[in-house]
């Protein structure tokens, strides 16, 4: 699985369901994360959290849309949690596919295969309004910030890469303990994918806000794609399904459902 | 040089004398301790009282100790402790065993012993220098991914398999220390009745070695309980990952507090009971005197 | 004047066993008494009691007319005018020979080190044994390690002085020796309470005699008394087995 | 109940007898430790053998075991390591210092030190049942959050003094198996010089109980070394997390190994100097007989 | 007839200091041999070494004329036909009188627990300690511990038995019947050597008694010569000091 993805085979392969590279033959076998967040994966109930199976949620939705151009029903679709080491570890897998914003990197292609993107992302920076990043409009602005990222995301590839600052970023493993670095006034802010910061100013983190969204353009795009054992053939299948869905508009219509931008961000470039 | 007087002695009448309860209670330094003891408590209250009472309290409280939070992480933390409790057993069992075995070759004499010696101690200080997580990793993703014919894939299986690799090195050196502070004379007295190496340690030296570090290997155990819970980097949904699942959902570690308590459940009745039990035993076998 | 030493009515029981029975005995100041009997009769109990190290279940002891057992009394204090040696060696394994004399000196009454070794290679010297002043005990015969125990003892210069079967295992060379410095230091107006096997020993040396029997003081006498003309039938007993044995 | 004839005796005429090298060298068993050690190495080859031709094994050996990525992850690992062992030392020293005054203080007899025993007990207890990485959250993001005045908010300082407070417990308990193993007499030998129960221990216990129980002691210095990583979870950015972010952006593990390879650097001199030390120590002080 | 025990030029030392300079000793089938000598002379090591528990560094020990310090000798087969009782009781804290006592002849001879401890009962009562068959070592007397020593070394019916100052630890009263028991063991042909400081005992049980001095062998022969006239001036001078020790 060192180049494309398409080397699986696809163009040769039928993707009729029966022919499929399937973990279970005639059900498609979908991973996500435990727990899985919004505006990721979302729920129709109380909580709106964490129900994959109610197509709720940018990931969710998408994983339908793609099994339905595939031609699965959407009962044909099951879901399976797996932590990350589950998912990058070598050997057999228990899912067809995985999808948790993994970021596409060269490094990470050599053990497993991504699909094409299906998202494209900024990322962004969130704080309390009164912190010492409040209201910085350039990247040097942020040189003496203390900041902090998830660990395993483009995000910390960003701060690191792009940002440069003169003290390391601090690094968590989940978003749930950078908030509460953040509660405990140890950094300054987080750096977090776009949507991701969308959700948690507005939901998890009472009373911090985006402070600014950087230009993609100035790093390395970050672009998330699904998750295959390493050499799947289903990669080709799916992917063709993906650029189905995104030359009919329907991606772009998921995006616009679940990833709202409201706009009128700062943005800072670099 | 001269020694000093017995100070603050009355003269009693011998009606005074008998019968006395608890004789000569007062032991030098008694009124220290209980300062000591009351400090310390006047101390822990007062930063008690200082963080009930500061500002960031009720925030702290609600993300910690939530009463909410408890009641509704409970049941799911519970039931994936009953798997780590499961897991414990199984594991402790072969690690006493195994770290005994271990440690008993290890305290083998004589040239004849040495390549076994060296064995052993290669795996000590190997698999102790490794973070267990690491050879979880590898046990539980890098064997079954081989997919060699007749060796097991669960997860579940290799994780335990690591865990008990891992734990009986550190357990062998809690018995080698324990059978080092067997005085030599006890192995000699052995030898002398005609008793073989292996005779000797195991029914008279090991005995008294383990008596020696029953507390060093209840740390093991109250460590090993919760160092179970680590399988679950191979996706395995014990206790404590359920409680990681519950705080990543609700952003709220009360869920860890909840594991923490079912952990307390079981630890601290083990350690008193151990406690009670060994204090027991060495007042019936060994008397105060020489 | 008040005894020196007065046991009263002491008792004291192991779990359910009884090892002391009322015990009463008077020690003048400058008295020895030699407590003799058989084996398992009460006689390391009751040194032990005496130094505190084993709590009494009643009665009481008195030094100096104080009463040593009573609660406001700071054992360690009584301790420190007494010296005791078991029965079995109790050397410190750790510390070298001068260390282990002059652990006491310098930490309970605080005399420098300089000044304690000194003393301490003194008495060494009384017990031949100055040349092991740097060793460790393990590395000594058991005679070696006696009679360090004793020099021990001594160094911190007690007033009563305790002594539980010192010369059991010493050889019969040294137990000359050992007994001269406990003659010299009777003559120094030492009171000891001795128990011992050692019926020769204990008429050189006593000035009076306890036959102990199940923890009781059976019989009470000046040495030539009770060796010449024991008046208890288990008494007599006893030194008729000893006479067999040809230990007197 | 007839003695058993000596097998196997040559008569030899006295010029072959002195002098001897190494006398009576044959020790029973001597035979079977040889087999035991040649088939533990051969079983390990043959385990060797199999994985390292599996099919799999490329893909497993590029994942866990890649050159490139050693290379490549080593320089940032060791970076962070680094500070892991300065967190290390910092805290070694305190835990060590404090866990032998909770252990001394358990130690102690009578009942004026009761309330203090109990203090240190419902510590001990309390502490060891709390899995180390909530006291380490607990600690490095809650206190700061409190936001009081004069208290430090570096989770570098709260993350240590987590690591302190829970390894001191554990630690303690390895003391108190020390102090537990040396024999009674001793005790009783120096309160019989005068000592006080807080000299007895200092001088004439503790130092014979920390022999008894180095090995043990060594465990959870080898323990803490990997320990000391956790304070990642505050953010900090030490070895281990180094390995973890390379791990996290490569989907490759040979970062953990390189890591390992650094802790055994450490762990690997220190267990054998110890291990020489005490046994010169024990020559020293201890004859082989009564 | 060879001799049952015959020590060749024995030598040994600790680290720098050599404590047994080419010791020959040679005791027939039956003969009681009691080593006698200062603290420090070597005797311990002596009977350590015949029992294999301490190597030799040259010469030879040769048992019923084989050589048990070869290299293809078995030195636990060696032991079986050997008892030692120490100076110091080394009774295993942690088992009963009674497990103490059978655990040689259960694991090593593979008698049965029913016979082994109907065999040690009869041995107990012999001692005067059938009551502390169940008791730990530790709740013991020091004197019941030597007791139950010695009768855990017979219970393994050894040909040839060690002793080691058996009788230093013990009550006088005892020391009469350890000596018939003794006695009894040489009139039913055991063959001993004794390390001792009891002249007296010596004096009684012994066929040959050999003084031993920094080492060395300095004078063997019959009791009654060796007290009576001794030959060496460094053997009259310990018996000199034992006489003014009244142990002779
Ligand atoms: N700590 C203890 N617990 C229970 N029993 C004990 C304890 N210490 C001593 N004993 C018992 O008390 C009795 C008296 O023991 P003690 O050591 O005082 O006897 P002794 O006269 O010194 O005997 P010996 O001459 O053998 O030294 C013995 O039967 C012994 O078993
Ligand atoms: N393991 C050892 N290491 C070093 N020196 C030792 C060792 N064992 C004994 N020694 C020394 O060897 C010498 C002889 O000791 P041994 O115990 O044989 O004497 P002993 O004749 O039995 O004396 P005692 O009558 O006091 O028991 C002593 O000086 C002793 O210090
Ligand atoms: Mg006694
Ligand atoms: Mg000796």
């Amino acid at each position: 699985g060192d180049d494309d993805a398409a080397d699986g085979g696809g163009g040769d392969v039928s993707c009729a369901v029966g022919d499929l590279n399937l973990v279970t033959p005639g059900t498609l076998t979908v991973a996500t994360g435990e727990p899985a967040f919004p505006p990721w994966v979302s729920g129709p109930s109380g909580d709106n959290f964490d129900d994959p199976e109610s197509g709720t949620g940018f990931e969710a939705a998408l994983v339908y849309a793609l099994a339905a151009e595939m031609g699965f029903s959407d009962d044909q679709v099951t879901w399976v949690r797996t932590g990350f080491d589950e998912a990058i570890a070598p050997g057999p897998k228990n899912f067809d596919f995985n999808l948790q914003q993994y970021s596409i990197t060269e490094a990470r292609e050599e053990v497993v295969d991504f699909s094409d993107p299906y998202y494209v992302t900024a990322q962004a920076l969130v704080a309390f309004p009164d912190s010492a990043v409040s209201g910085v409009t350039t990247l040097a602005d942020l040189k003496d910030a203390k900041l902090g990222a998830q660990i395993g995301t483009t995000s910390l590839d960003f701060v690191e890469d792009v940002i440069d600052p003169d003290s390391a970023a601090a690094v968590y493993d989940t978003n749930v303990d950078a908030k509460s670095a953040l509660e405990a006034a140890q950094i300054d802010g987080i750096v977090v994918d776009l949507p991701t910061a969308y959700y948690i100013t507005a939901v998890e983190i009472e009373g911090t806000e985006i402070v600014a969204e950087f230009e993609t353009a100035s790093a390395a795009p970050d672009q998330y794609g699904l998750l295959f054992a390493d050499g799947n053939s289903l990669v080709g299948c799916v992917n063709e399904a993906l650029s189905t869905l995104r030359g009919s508009g329907a991606l772009a219509a998921l995006e616009d459902e679940w990833l709202v931008s409201a706009g009128g961000l700062v943005s800072i470039s670099g | 040089m001269n020694p000093t007087p017995i100070e603050k002695v009355e003269r009693r009448g011998p009606q005074a004398l008998w019968p006395r309860r608890s004789p000569h209670t007062r032991e030098e330094g008694a009124r220290g301790a209980l300062i000591a003891a009351t400090s310390t408590v006047i101390v822990l209250g007062l930063i008690l009282f200082v963080v009930l009472n500061s500002a960031a309290w009720p925030k702290v409280q609600r993300q910690f100790f939530s009463w909410f939070h408890f009641k509704e992480s409970f049941p799911k933390v519970a039931s994936g402790f009953w798997l780590d409790i499961q897991m414990f057993l199984v594991a402790e069992v072969l690690i006493l065993a195994i770290a005994l075995v271990v440690a008993m070759i290890r305290a083998l004499r004589g040239p004849a012993f040495l390549p076994l010696r060296i064995i052993v101690v290669t795996y000590i200080d190997l698999i102790r220098g490794i973070p267990i997580l690491l050879l979880i990793l590898l046990m539980g993703f890098g064997i079954p991914s081989l997919q060699l014919p007749g060796v097991p894939r669960s997860p579940l299986f290799w994780g335990v398999a690591a865990l008990v690799i891992s734990y009986s090195a550190y357990t062998a050196e809690v018995y080698r220390a324990g059978i080092e502070s067997v005085h030599e004379s006890q192995r000699m007295s052995a030898r002398s009745i005609g008793l073989t190496q292996g005779q000797a340690l195991r029914h008279v030296i090991v005995p008294q070695a383990v008596r020696n570090v029953i507390p060093a290997l209840l740390n093991g155990f109250v460590s090993l309980q919760k160092d179970v819970a680590l399988v679950f980097v191979l996706g395995v949904r014990e206790g404590l990952r359920e409680a990681d699942i519950y705080n990543a959902r609700t952003f709220n570690y009360t869920s860890y507090i909840a594991a923490a308590v079912l952990f307390l459940l079981v630890s601290v009745p083990v350690a008193r009971f151990t406690d009670w039990y060994t204090e027991r035993d060495r007042r019936r076998k060994q008397a105060m005197s020489s | 004047m008040t005894a020196k030493l007065s046991i009263q009515s002491v008792r004291k029981s192991f779990d359910d066993k009884t090892v002391l029975r009322d015990v009463d005995l008077e020690v003048a100041a400058h008295e020895v008494v030699c407590l003799i009997g058989s084996s398992g009769s009460g006689k390391s109990t009751l040194l032990k009691c005496i130094n505190l190290l084993v709590p009494i279940d009643a009665g009481g002891i008195l030094l100096d007319g104080e009463d040593i057992t009573a609660a406001d009394v700071n054992p360690n204090l009584v301790r420190q005018t007494m010296g005791i040696v078991f029965q079995a060696f109790n050397l410190f394994p750790h510390m070298r020979v001068i260390d282990n004399i002059t652990l006491g000196p310098r930490k309970v009454h605080g005399v420098p080190r300089d000044e304690a070794e000194e003393r301490a290679r003194d008495l060494l010297s009384q017990f031949d044994l100055l040349d092991k002043a740097e060793a460790y005990p393990g590395l000594l015969s058991g005679g070696q390690q006696q009679r360090v125990a004793i020099v021990r003892a001594l160094a911190v210069e007690p007033e009563l002085m305790l002594l539980d079967e010192v010369t059991s295992a010493l050889d019969p060379e040294l137990v000359a020796e050992v007994l001269n410095v406990i003659k010299d230091l009777k003559g120094g107006g030492m009171t000891m309470v001795i128990a011992t096997h050692e019926m020769g020993f204990a008429r050189d040396v006593a000035d009076t005699v306890c036959f102990l029997d199940d923890g009781v003081i059976l019989e009470r006498a000046a040495p030539k008394d009770l060796f010449g003309n024991p008046r208890q039938p288990r008494t007599q007993q006893f030194l008729q087995r000893i006479i067999d044995a040809g230990r007197l």
